[in-house]
């Protein structure tokens, strides 16, 4: 039923506005945000592929009345093929990382309720705005609608900062959002760019006019148009020169809030790289400018992961790092490193939720985040250190967990592509990140126990753990049967190029 | 005498670049959070200038007018239309980012960027 | 042997850069394990420009060797430079739009 | 031609709001430049935006900032 693809964003929508409504009951709002989180992914499921036309304006060609009504000029022209309103598609892409986005914000919707004893509906409200504004990016066609929900989604990840009990949580969400008044108002203009180019916001159409020659796609102000696109999106995924403030910001959160805001982040990336990709495929040396600012981003946030001495900090840098790897696949732009990039940012999603939930334990537990402070943890939970060794095994790419399957995928179309040399860097920086890891497995959990580490709350909220073991079983049979989600990938994918 | 098109463009582009100014060299967060609503501005001026057209009409279709003659004469009303959301969506991160500030200033009594924003906490 | 002793004055160099912590063995292993992970890597990357031009990609490497030898204890001035402050922040990112939009427009036109 | 006397007052405005000491001042020069703004989109046919534009930028903005200014210090150290 395509009636049901407005759903995925109007549902979370109005059940945020009626949890700020009840704010005052604490059981409303816990009943109400468990059963909105559990429906939602029912709904991706349910949902047929197709397109949704918001107020029922399909493209002048598809309405025969009204063509022949017009004068020939709009009826032969390329006019009649443009959408005139917003247009939401929803393919296999969509379906796969709508679902699992949906997976994830429930289980951290699951984690907070069972985390604290008065659930803040404000919060809620938060997360679930959040989740509807990178579905819509997700779903939606049109560029301009991309950046309207990105703003929402900034403004919702500022308030998941601020809901954090960290010290430092106002200066990091200032310093945020004062570096996105800058690059929100540069996507702004770059779009600008290409609509007084195009005279379309729609991809289809912008796609349509730079394909059919209508548009000369070697004029500066088409390619002045991509760089200030480009920009834009390095802001919003956290890329250098960004990946310092992303991995603060993660840092600062709660960590189920930084779980929620890294799958936020990879969709954010998702829907914008493929909007950027399918515009400016004609453009030659956006592959050359991806691959640079990834590689970056991946060996900077990396060193800077070693040399931290704060576990959430590290962790928040590792998942800045691991973006590289998506933006990697983006710039080789063949179809298999397209889908393993789309696979490893599903990956990503799911396996730093994990992380990002298992070193909240130990915060939880200790309410310390200084890892030369703690230790010997393992002692206390040694099912929660090992369910964490297996989120880092994922995230480092031991088979036969899911981050082994999209790093091979990675690494062989890197090779045919004719580009060893990424291959190594990749597999570099993946030793590099299980060492980071391992580091900071140790030091929280096997290193000697000191003696003034006082443990405030030994027991460990039965919530937590269960989300991270449904965490873990989605890793383990991602990684042995691959093909539930690449396929849907690669179909989507074959439709790109 | 340049047209009053490319005037518009080049102020819109003048904020830009003022706003710009004030975010990195201004040290007053509140001077700086001005500077950014300029940038907000310039960008929405942009867009309303491209869609600007020389002794044009109004995008409202009138009594008396035939479609042939509006369409070759009134300015394209698409840019309009997403300015309106844009502008709302500026005026809404101007509120948050201020009321931040608020909290800044009675946690540290200062209003300078490189005291309450630098790097003393690490 | 001139350059074996460059590089071990480096190695000991490490731990007066490593000042602001308190200095542990696994301190100086991290910062180690990082100097390694840039310097390996920007060479392998710098290879990548063999698809541009083969003479050019031995003369930037061998400069690239030459450069990150001598300025061995690399990475303290890249944590210094990769802090929380906002001014910094600013600077890499206007100077990344200056670069993008720069090269874009001038580099790229046909 | 009062289009271009307007486009100055904004952007001078603009750049006599960021040199004030005063913050309470740069607040009310902001609104001056809202207002410009407003009547510039006014004059690039653009009627309806410049109804939002007048409303936004040239009250609720130095509203809001001059709410802040009034909570917090109202002038600035030396820049």
């Amino acid at each position: 039923m395509n009636d049901l693809i407005p759903l995925m964003v109007i549902v979370p929508i109005i059940a945020a506005i009626l949890l700020n409504l009840f704010i005052k009951y604490n059981t409303t709002i816990k009943i109400l945000s468990f059963l909105v989180a559990i429906v939602l992914p029912i709904i991706p499921i349910l949902s047929n592929y197709g397109l949704h036309y918001f107020g029922g304006h399909a493209p002048l060609m598809d309405n025969g009345t009204l063509l022949n009504s017009l004068p020939s000029y709009i009826s032969d022209g390329p006019l009649s093929t443009f959408h005139i309103g917003i247009t939401y598609s929803f393919e296999s892409l969509q379906k796969i990382l709508i679902f699992f986005l949906f997976v994830v914000g429930f289980l951290c919707i699951f984690t907070t309720i069972g985390e604290r004893k008065r659930t803040p509906g404000s919060y809620m409200f938060l997360m679930l705005m959040g989740l509807a504004a990178v579905t819509a990016m997700l779903l939606s066609d049109d560029i301009f609608h991309m950046y309207i929900f990105f703003e929402i989604a900034v403004v919702a990840q500022v308030g998941i900062i601020l809901a954090s009990t960290d010290n430092q949580r106002y200066e990091i969400a200032m310093k945020y959002m004062i570096l996105g008044s800058i690059g929100g108002p540069i996507l702004l203009t770059g779009i600008g760019f290409l609509l007084g180019l195009v005279g379309s916001v729609n991809i289809t159409d912008i796609v349509y006019v730079v394909r059919n020659g209508l548009v000369n796609a070697n004029s500066p102000v088409f390619l002045f148009s991509f760089g200030l696109i480009f920009f834009g999106w390095l802001y919003s995924v956290g890329l250098p020169p960004f990946h310092t403030i992303k991995s603060a910001v993660y840092s600062k959160a709660v960590p189920s809030g930084s779980a929620l805001l890294q799958a936020l982040s990879v969709v954010i990336f998702i829907s914008l790289g493929i909007a950027i990709f399918r515009i400016y495929s004609s453009v030659p040396f956006i592959g050359v400018f991806i691959i640079f600012f990834s590689l970056c981003g991946m060996i900077l946030s990396l060193t800077m992961a070693i040399m931290e001495n704060d576990f959430k900090r590290m962790i928040g840098f590792l998942a800045v790092g691991e973006l590289g790897y998506i933006g990697l696949g983006f710039g080789l732009g063949t179809k298999l490193s397209l889908t393993a990039a789309l696979f490893q940012g599903l990956n990503e999603m799911i396996i730093t939720a994990t992380l990002f939930i298992g070193f909240g334990v130990v915060l939880y537990m200790t309410k310390t985040s200084d890892i030369t402070k703690l230790g010997g943890l393992i002692e206390k939970n040694p099912k929660i250190a090992i369910i964490v060794l297996l989120g880092g095994f994922a995230m480092a790419g031991v088979p036969p967990l899911n981050g082994f399957q999209s790093k091979l995928m990675l690494v062989q179309s890197a090779l045919s592509d004719n580009f060893p040399e990424l291959a190594v860097i990749m597999i570099l920086i993946s030793i590099v990140t299980f060492m980071t890891f391992i580091k900071a497995f140790h030091s929280v959990y096997l290193k000697p126990k000191p003696k003034n580490l006082v443990i405030e709350n030994s027991d460990v909220p039965r919530s937590s753990v269960l989300v991270m073991v449904v965490l873990i079983a989605i890793c383990i049979v991602l990684g042995v049967v691959p093909t539930l989600v690449t396929d849907g990938f690669s179909g989507f994918v074959g439709g790109l190029i | 005498m340049i047209d009053t098109q490319l005037a518009a463009l080049l102020s819109s582009g003048s904020f830009i670049i003022i706003g710009l100014y004030a975010a990195v060299f201004i040290d007053n967060i509140i001077k700086k959070i001005i500077g950014l609503s300029f940038i907000e501005e310039g960008a929405n001026m942009f867009l309303i200038a491209l869609a600007y057209r020389t002794d044009g009409v109004v995008p409202i279709f009138l009594p008396g007018m035939t479609p042939e003659w509006f369409a070759s004469n009134s300015a394209y009303p698409l840019p309009h239309a997403l300015v309106l959301t844009s502008i709302v969506i500026g005026a809404s991160t101007l509120a948050v980012m201020l009321a931040i500030a608020m909290v800044l200033y009675r946690k540290h009594g200062s209003l300078s960027a490189s005291v309450i924003l630098g790097d003393k906490h690490e | 042997m001139d350059l074996y002793t460059m590089i071990c004055d480096s190695i000991r160099g490490f731990k007066s850069n490593i000042r602001k912590d308190p200095i542990t063995n696994q301190n100086v292993s991290s910062a180690m394990a990082a100097e390694l992970t840039i310097v390996s890597t920007v060479l392998t990357a710098a290879i990548m420009l063999r698809h541009l031009n083969v003479v050019l990609t031995i003369l930037i490497v061998l400069g690239l060797v030459l450069y990150l030898i001598t300025g061995m204890p690399l990475i303290s001035k890249f944590k210094r430079e990769q802090s929380d402050s906002l001014n910094k922040m600013m600077f890499y990112m206007i100077l990344t739009l200056g670069i993008l939009v720069t090269s874009i427009y001038w580099g790229f036109k046909p | 031609m009062i289009e271009y006397v307007v486009m100055i007052v904004g952007v001078l405005g603009s750049i006599l709001a960021l040199v004030q000491r005063d913050l309470l001042k740069a607040a009310i020069l902001t609104g001056i430049t809202g207002g410009c703004i407003a009547f510039l989109f006014q004059i690039l046919l653009a009627p309806d935006v410049a109804l939002t534009q007048a409303i936004v930028g040239a009250a609720i903005v130095p509203v809001f900032l001059a709410i802040t200014i009034h909570k917090t210090k109202r002038v600035g150290e030396d820049d």
